[in-house]
């Protein structure tokens, strides 16, 4: 049993007389709690939530994450998962800041060849772009037959190193579409 | 390196996380404290905490790692250093004067001096004047200083010192209000409330120093009321004095003599009870003399000696430099308050004196107390007194009023 | 990882980290768990609650360190040493569990006359080549078997090896001493091959106490065997070796000594980095595998067709004789109705390989003008690369460089702050790569599936969309193939035949057109071609083209049209074998938790005993049954002897828990799969202050890779200009290369500056002062850190003399508001021989105090790079064998 | 025990929660101090990286740092670390044996029973929760700054930016709704405990038992499990399961309330002290007036 808490001596005397005493608890009661704090609750009540994993290491941990309208407000880790049971690490308690980074990126910037700053492109163009410069170096770096004569067909003309936080699905359309365009020296991370 | 930018990614700086809450329950957790099992890992499957605890045994074994000597070298930061700035001190000082004047008006009434005493009472009123701005520059929130008499509570001394204020305020205006009216009753029992609460201006700086974790101003409890009230009343009379003098009353007054008196009595009391104080503080005194305190610490001494000095010398070289000696008195109490609030943040960063204080050997006295030997007496439970409706209802006025303000306020 | 593929079948970790609870003894080398992988630490902080022995073994104190029951400091790189010697005490103590070394593994094995240890050689096996620094590897089968894995080292650089071992071996007729005596046998090899790592050689090697070895030594015994089981975890430590494999080799070798593997709180858990690092071998962005570990078809003079390929490739006996039937089914899936029988599925027109395509050859061509473009996606290598200054200048040798992330990462504005920028070497305005930084979506803007580090796949549901213009790498992807597709729409050229007859028509979902990921996963899973319903598993995949699948392995997951990954009931944690946990996600192959769990369970199906029951064989069902999916036919008996000339799983016995072998045991020798060896054996590191004490003449692993350019300067072995050994590590608050973390201010905090962790010996020799500035030094560069004088990292008396180490932190590059100096500055290419892998564990260098006074590259700023070879229009480079030697 | 009088919120079915933080199962990750800054919106308030501080370079709890891991590297027979001679012929032994432990410590506002900061605070920003726990009231905060040096613990600062206190609410809010606060739910190695205190202090007491009785004689709580009188503040909502000196941690080996410890005594010396001035003051003049 815990032992009975206790004060100092001398604050004690003085608190045990009959009306200085009680002033002593004056301004300590409710009159002090602000209406804020009286209606106060976890600020993720009552919103979405949508179960997700967190993006570091390959612990795999789950988390949950709440949004309001569109918006994130809260990751935190799922008490459900067998493997965290609702913890998580300071990588994965910081991801919202992840998410959410000052400096996020939201336009495409481009750089052109020596170009000493960067530019704002419109997605589209960008894309247009890009797929140009992929066929470009397709067909550039061709090769039919290597050196001896041996059948190749495949292209050195361009290159792709991912990384290994990229989804299952993605990495199958990155490894099915530059294969099937004949791109070989396709990489990522798990070699690092 | 320069300051990185701090700036929240989120949410406004400082301002905690919004305790809104927008629906009724959390989604996917465990609520109703179903977290709050102890562990979910270490469960009666393991070993954990798998043995019974005899009794006696935790508490023994807390007892024997908490006293004996100081562990070398202890690991701060303890405590945290307090975060005032100059308007304190200042505000202290100040108020120390309007609570020497204070008492001053009242002497000078008991001794039948109605003039004097109305000078008292507009040097209070005027040195008692610059502190609520004073104090509220001083806060981190200034708009929200009405916060301050949000509720009545005699345990913390800031509280009461607030109240103290605004009351010593009120009832200064009133009683110059009514000098001025000619209403010299009214004057002198507003004066005479005044002095009393001037007691509590005066000293209760010296309380709300002392009730705080920092070592040399939690180990001088006995002495910052004392020192505080001596170096108000020396100030006080020291100002009303110059103040008279000013008015043209005339050298060897009576008041003027025993003003002088007062100061030089009040100064070397004071200066008496930091000897003794610095002497029993031991280890805790040193910040009183080294650093920035210590030499705020000489600057005073040397301004009060040299005002002790100079009353001695008084009679050859005339009565002015006995205002000098007056003024001299000022400016030292005002270093005495620098000092010690330099003092307090330099104590507070001096991990061994705040560790030495947990061991109960920082002072000659402590040395003897070690932990356990003085039983305590066990808290009766108590309700907490509701101050009802109509405090609830204040409190929540003056909350909102100080938002208010604030919402005005800000740029 | 080749290390356990090599060894058990699969490549991947062989249990799930709650698993570790139930472990008796927790030996963690390679790895700073608690650091790295902190949540997973939860699991081996319970077993030492349930009073489990937790050793970690490591150069640097650290947070694991801490926590374990023992810390063993050792030093960088020699880990095989300590493990091999750990081998040979549990060998010569008889400490190791003979029920299962004779039953499980191919200890009973007899090899061929003709092998010849590094015991007979000086540290070379039988079949080495000086010429080509490759292994002949035929001498290394068994006796009277047919070797496999013959081929040149270009077809086995690869990590597709790991699940390919075995591929044409013919294991029938091989004749077996089950007492164990015979010399030739696999366990007298064994025993013979490491009987000279003794306490004291260990000592001499690694720095490791003779007591503490013998302390570790008898924890990993006494924590063997029916009643218990040691679990192993390690990560990075160990695979980024030029000896990599070999060292985790070392410790499935010792694991299945002491019958650890297939059972409860068993096994070799291996923590990978990231959230999908196992997903994205498994699904790989690799150059030399298809999903699923097949192998990507290499250039053959005569042309290759997929039944050479099949050939080739497969094998009869075990599950790998299903290759053909994976193969098709992902070629049906890729090209739809334009894959036949009578074109070969279109096999002809996949692209083949010639030699090394991996990511350091691939930058080292485009240093030399020979890669047009990068695509850089979620990758950060201009920091996290090694050798990130040369990686650096390979960026500026592009024409254009597609970046797609959070945030602006080094690798995207190299023109502008590199080292390489600041020291003059490169001017922005020379620079002439064109640079597109794509913003990505982040991991709760998309929807899909990550594979953990135990080969669990999650999936994660989208929460919200992503801002702006950010998109994530599906919708890229898509939007790209329309594009070209769209270009090539009318060709009639060969080559263009993929690009037309690839399957892409992925419905689009939203005001992004996003495209459906459910749709890609159908194809992942595979589909019947005729009704488009979804294939419950691989098992039901076929050979002749009725069915689609685009990674075999992970068929099921969407079985029935249901989102298995998806699945989210973690059952009842306390109910017998509830800590396994069926239905929470999906765990590939066919959700089982523990691999080789037939292995649970003695060679009459019962649990070697009650404590340790897992998977076991239930005689009146007539089935095999557990807590988990038995990795087993569910209905073959432990008594079934397989006939000679079985095929396939036919020719798996009863008995022979490891399914993917073909001759269904665990290969504590391992006759192919590895281009070092078919055992174990301590090499020194690339770099490395000390001559090797066992093969002074070797030094290190002869078949490790090089890159031999003058920009890839090597330290020399046992130079005096660099007597330190330098380790990197990783920290709990960051993350990798630090996109993910020195830009998220709550954890860039916490460890606001690059440091270097110095031992106060060295410190004090070099005037280093804790919290001051030191400068870390190799051929390749010199970086600055703060430094952190601590007792928690040692010196260490190695023969006679004594050995300083430092540890690195890499996390820091030269933008954002918390920028550093980066260790992979200091790092050279090397390779580990089977998976190319650099050594960034191990290497020397030298320290002294103060600030670098130049750029950190600079020093190679003088190197000319008179190789480059411009690419020729008709003629373009096709591979660098020279740079192999 | 009974409930300390000053609670301001009423609730029938709430009882006094706290936290246990048992650092011989701390892996030192700092998730907690994440999880916090996360779930109250804290910034990161920038650090350098600091002499002597092992992996810890936020140094202590501050205004916008509500958990705080200390790393402390401890020398053998307590100690200073020894410098070591330099060359290579320095004693490896001696460098090995140099370190005795390594501790980590998840720190936190200790929400005391007998709390100065909620003594002195004159606004009543500082309450008493039904919990009893001690919360700040951030918009009732006018920043006077008196709460800080009135811990006892050094936990509560004001934020020079925003001008108010801020300390550890043990998630009042989320409280509220019945969720663990942030840093325990976070705490990978449940090194942090979250759940009612009669409850929590059993367990702890158990722990210290359990860890004693395999032979780890250090391990004592700091802040629960103290004999009357002897108790730290009148007994820590969050308190610690320790190995080491509480000064290794930054934690005095005694502390209470100052306000009240020493406002009654402070008041009396001070309220004689006005009387003898004023005394003092009339004989001033009493004095003066009969010298004429």
């Amino acid at each position: 049993m815990t032992p009975e808490a206790s004060r100092p001596a001398s604050f004690e005397r003085l608190r045990r007389l009959p009306i200085v005493g009680r002033a002593l608890d004056w301004g300590m009661g409710g009159s002090a709690v602000s209406r804020r704090t009286r209606e106060a609750g976890a600020r993720i009540a009552g919103l979405k939530v949508t179960e997700s994993v967190c993006p570091y290491c390959a612990v795999g941990c789950g988390q949950l994450v709440y949004t309001r309208d569109g918006e994130l407000v809260e990751i935190e880790g799922n008490p459900r998962s067998p493997i965290n049971q609702g913890t998580l690490c300071p990588k994965g308690a910081a991801s919202r800041q992840l998410v959410q980074q000052p400096g996020r990126l939201t336009k495409v910037r481009y750089r052109r060849p020596g170009g000493a700053e960067w530019e704002e492109l419109e997605l589209e163009q960008a894309m247009d772009m890009i797929a140009q410069r992929v066929i470009e170096a397709r067909e550039n770096g061709w090769q039919d037959r290597d050196r001896r004569g041996w059948r190749v067909d495949r292209t050195l003309g361009f290159a792709h190193l991912g990384g290994a936080t990229l989804d299952n699905e993605e990495n199958y359309l990155i490894k099915k579409l530059f294969t099937a365009l004949g791109a070989i020296q396709i990489e990522n991370q798990a070699r690092i | 390196m320069s300051e990185r930018d701090a700036t929240p990614a989120l949410g406004t700086r400082g301002e905690p996380a919004s305790w809104a809450r927008a629906g009724a329950d959390v989604a996917l957790q465990r609520t109703r404290w179903g977290d709050a099992a102890w562990s979910f890992l270490f469960g009666r499957d393991t070993g954990y905490a798998a043995a019974e605890a005899q009794p006696g045994e935790v508490a023994e074994a807390n007892r024997r790692m908490r006293s004996g000597p100081l562990p070398d070298p202890v690991e701060g930061p303890f405590v945290k250093a307090p975060v005032w700035t100059w308007e304190v001190p200042l505000y202290f000082w100040f108020g120390g004067v309007a609570a020497g004047s204070s008492f001053v008006g009242l002497a000078c009434d008991a001794a039948g001096d109605g003039r004097s005493a109305a000078v008292a009472r507009k040097v209070a009123l005027a040195a008692v004047l610059p502190c609520p701005p004073l104090l509220i520059v001083d806060l981190g929130r200034p708009a929200r200083f009405l916060n301050m008499l949000r509720i009545f509570k005699p345990r913390s001394p800031m509280n009461t010192g607030a109240w103290a204020l605004v009351a010593f305020s009120a009832l200064g205006a009133g009683a110059v209000a009514a000098d001025v009216a000619g209403r010299p009753r009214m004057a002198r029992a507003a004066g005479a409330a005044n002095a009393a609460i001037g007691g509590y201006l005066g000293s209760y700086t010296g309380i709300l120093l002392a009730a705080t974790a920092v070592p040399v101003w939690a180990r001088s409890r006995l002495f910052l009321g004392p020192i505080f009230v001596s170096t108000a009343t020396a100030s006080g009379a020291a100002a009303c004095r110059l103040a008279l003098v000013a008015a043209g009353v005339p050298a060897g007054h009576p008041t003027r003599t025993a003003l002088g008196n007062l100061e030089t009595g009040a100064m070397l009391c004071e200066l008496g009870l930091a000897q003794l104080n610095q002497r029993r503080l031991g280890r805790a005194a040193r910040p009183l003399h080294e650093g920035r305190a210590g030499r705020l610490f000489r600057a005073a001494e040397w301004m009060v000696g040299a005002g002790l000095a100079l009353r001695l010398v008084r009679r050859p070289l005339g009565p002015r430099v006995h205002h000098l000696a007056s003024t001299l008195y000022l400016a030292g109490g005002l270093a005495f308050r620098y000092a010690w609030i330099e003092a307090g943040k330099a104590s507070a960063r001096d991990d061994e004196a705040v560790a030495l204080m947990g061991r109960g050997a920082v002072t000659r006295g402590d040395a003897l107390r070690r932990p356990g030997e003085a039983r305590r007496l066990a808290s009766a439970a108590r309700r907490p007194r509701h101050n009802g409706r109509v405090g609830a209802a204040y409190a929540e006025t003056v909350r909102r009023v100080s938002l208010v303000v604030e919402r005005a306020l800000r740029p | 990882m080749p290390g356990l593929g090599a060894t058990f079948g699969r490549g991947g970790a062989t249990g799930f980290q709650q698993d570790l609870q139930h472990a008796d003894c927790i030996l963690i080398e390679g790895s700073s768990m608690a650091e790295a992988h902190p949540v997973g630490f939860r699991w081996v902080m319970k077993a030492k609650e349930r009073g489990a022995k937790v050793i970690h073994v490591d150069p640097r104190f650290g947070r694991t360190s801490q926590l374990a029951d023992k810390y063993v400091p050792i030093r960088a790189g020699s880990d095989i040493a300590f493990l091999g010697g750990l081998i040979r005490h549990v060998i010569e103590t008889e400490g190791y569990f003979r029920d299962y070394v004779v039953n499980y593994t191919n200890a009973p094995t007899i090899l061929r006359e003709d092998f010849q240890d590094t015991e007979d050689l000086g540290g070379l096996f039988s079949g080495f080549d000086p010429e080509t620094a490759t292994y002949d590897t035929s001498t290394w089968s068994y006796a009277e078997g047919r070797g496999g894995g013959e081929g040149d080292a270009q077809t086995h650089t690869s990590m597709a090896y790991e699940e390919r071992t075995g591929a044409g071996m013919d294991v029938s007729g091989v004749p077996r001493d089950d007492t164990l005596r015979h010399p030739r046998c696999v366990f007298q090899v064994l025993r013979r091959h490491f009987s000279r790592y003794t306490p004291e050689t260990v000592e001499r090697i690694c720095g490791i106490s003779r007591e503490d070895f013998l302390e570790v030594a008898d924890a990993l015994v006494a924590n063997s065997g029916r009643e218990r089981t040691t679990a192993f975890c390690y990560a990075v430590g160990w695979t980024q070796h030029t000896a990599g494999v070999q060292i985790i080799r070392t410790a499935a070798i010792l694991q299945l000594l002491l019958g650890n593997v297939g059972r409860p709180g068993g096994g070799i858990m291996a923590l990978r980095g990231h959230a999908s690092i196992q997903g994205s071998t498994d699904i790989p962005t690799l150059f030399d595998i298809l999903p699923g570990y097949l192998q990507m078809p290499r250039a053959n003079e005569d042309g290759q067709t997929l039944a050479d390929y099949v050939e080739e490739s497969g094998r009869d006996r075990g599950w790998w004789a299903f290759y053909e039937t994976y193969v098709v089914s992902l070629l049906k899936a890729w090209f739809g109705d334009a894959a036949t029988k009578r074109n070969d599925f279109g096999f002809g027109h996949l692209p083949k390989l010639t030699g090394n395509h991996s990511h350091f050859s691939t930058m080292l061509r485009a240093l030399d003008g020979g890669v047009e473009g990068l695509f850089l996606m979620g990758q950060n290598p201009a920091v996290g690369s090694q050798h990130a200054g040369l990686q650096r200048r390979a960026l500026a040798s592009l024409k254009w460089l597609v970046v797609r992330d959070l945030n602006e990462i080094e690798s995207a504005t190299f023109w502008r702050d590199s080292p390489e920028v600041e020291s003059g070497e490169l001017r922005t305005q020379d620079v002439q790569t064109e640079v597109f930084l794509m913003p990505a979506a982040s991991h709760v803007e998309k929807a899909g599936t990550f594979t953990n580090t135990q080969r669990l796949l999650q999936w994660r549901d989208q929460a919200l969309e992503p801002p702006g213009d950010a998109r994530s790498e599906l919708w890229f992807m898509h939007h790209l193939a329309k594009r070209v597709r769209a270009h090539y729409a009318n060709s009639r050229r060969r080559r263009d035949w993929p690009i037309r007859k690839l399957t892409w028509d992925y419905p689009e979902v939203g005001e992004t057109g996003e495209p459906d990921v459910e749709a890609v996963a159908k194809e992942i899973n595979g589909y019947d071609v005729a009704t488009g319903e979804h294939v419950p598993a691989f098992t039901a995949l076929k050979s002749d083209g009725s069915t689609a699948c685009g990674c075999w392995i992970y068929s099921g997951y969407f079985k029935d049209g249901v989102n298995q990954a998806r699945r989210r009931d973690p059952g009842d944690l306390d109910a017998p074998g509830g800590w396994v946990s069926p239905e929470w996600g999906w765990a590939w192959p066919v959700n089982r938790r523990i691999l080789y769990n037939r292995a649970s369970a003695d060679p009459d199906g019962r649990p070697w005993s009650e404590r340790k029951r897992y998977v076991w064989w239930d005689e009146e069902a007539g089935a095999w049954t557990g807590y988990d999916v038995p990795d087993f036919p569910v209905d073959k008996r432990p008594d079934y002897t397989a006939p000679p000339d079985g095929l396939a799983m036919d020719a798996i016995s009863g008995d022979d828990p490891f399914i993917m072998m073909p001759d269904g045991r665990g290969w504590l020798f391992a006759p192919s799969g590895l281009l070092d060896g078919p055992l174990p054996t301590h090499y020194e590191p690339f770099e490395s202050p000390l001559e090797n004490l066992l093969y002074p003449d070797l030094h290190m692993n002869p078949a490790a890779v090089k890159w031999q350019r003058p920009e890839n300067p090597y330290n020399p072995t046992g130079d005096p200009r660099y007597p330190v050994v330098a380790t990197s590590f990783r920290l709990t608050e960051h993350h990798t290369a630090g996109a993910m973390s020195r830009n998220v201010p709550w954890l860039a905090e916490l460890q606001p500056e690059m440091f270097a962790e110095v031992d106060p010996a060295l410190a004090a020799d070099r005037g280093i002062e804790d919290g001051g500035w030191m400068v870390i030094e190799t051929e390749r560069g010199e970086v600055e850190a703060r430094a952190r004088v601590t007792p928690r990292i040692r010196p260490l008396r190695l023969d006679g003399r004594v050995v300083h180490q430092v540890a690195l932190p890499w996390h820091w590059g030269y933008t954002g508001d918390y920028p550093g100096d980066t260790t992979n500055d200091l790092g050279a290419l090397s390779g580990d021989p089977n998976v190319n892998i650099q050594e960034s564990k191990a290497f020397s260098c030298n320290v002294r105090a103060g600030r670098r006074a130049r750029p950190a590259t600079a020093r190679l700023s003088g190197v000319r790079l008179d190789q480059r070879i411009g690419p020729a229009d008709d003629d373009p480079p096709a591979e660098y064998p020279s740079e192999i030697t | 025990m009974s409930a300390p009088t000053e609670i301001a919120i009423h609730h029938v079915d709430a009882g006094r929660m706290g936290f246990f933080t048992d650092t011989t199962v701390c892996i030192g990750c700092k998730a907690c101090e994440v999880a916090c800054k996360q779930w109250n919106d804290l910034p990161a308030d920038g650090s350098q990286f600091t002499r002597g501080g092992s992996y810890d370079h936020t140094g202590e709890l501050s205004a916008a740092t509500w958990r705080h891991v200390r790393f402390v590297e401890i020398a053998e027979n307590g100690g200073h670390l020894p410098q070591l001679p330099a060359g290579n012929e320095v004693d490896v032994d001696a460098a090995v044996a140099a370190m005795e432990n390594w501790v980590f410590m998840s720190d936190v506002c200790k929400h005391c029973t007998n709390a100065g900061c909620l003594d002195a605070c004159p606004t009543g920003a500082l309450i008493r929760t039904e919990f009893d726990t001690v919360v700040l009231q951030p918009d009732v905060c006018n920043g006077c700054g008196y709460c800080v040096p009135a811990c006892p613990f050094g936990v509560v600062d004001r934020d020079p930016r925003d001008g108010r206190a801020a300390k550890c609410t043990l998630c009042y809010d989320r409280l509220q709704d019945g969720l663990e606060p942030a840093c325990a739910k976070a705490c990978p190695t449940d090194s942090i405990q979250f759940g009612p205190y009669e409850e929590l202090v059993r367990t702890a007491e158990r722990r210290v038992s359990e860890l004693r009785r395999r032979g780890i004689e250090g391990a004592y709580l700091y802040g629960a499990g103290d004999a009357t009188g002897e108790q730290l503040a009148g007994g820590l909502g969050a308190f610690f399961l320790l190995t080491e000196p509480p000064e290794r941690y930054g934690l005095p080996a005694r502390a209470e309330s100052p306000v009240q410890e020493n406002v009654v005594p402070a008041t009396a010396a001070a309220v004689a002290a006005g009387v003898l001035a004023a005394a003092g003051a009339t004989a001033a003049f009493a004095l003066a007036r009969g010298r004429r």
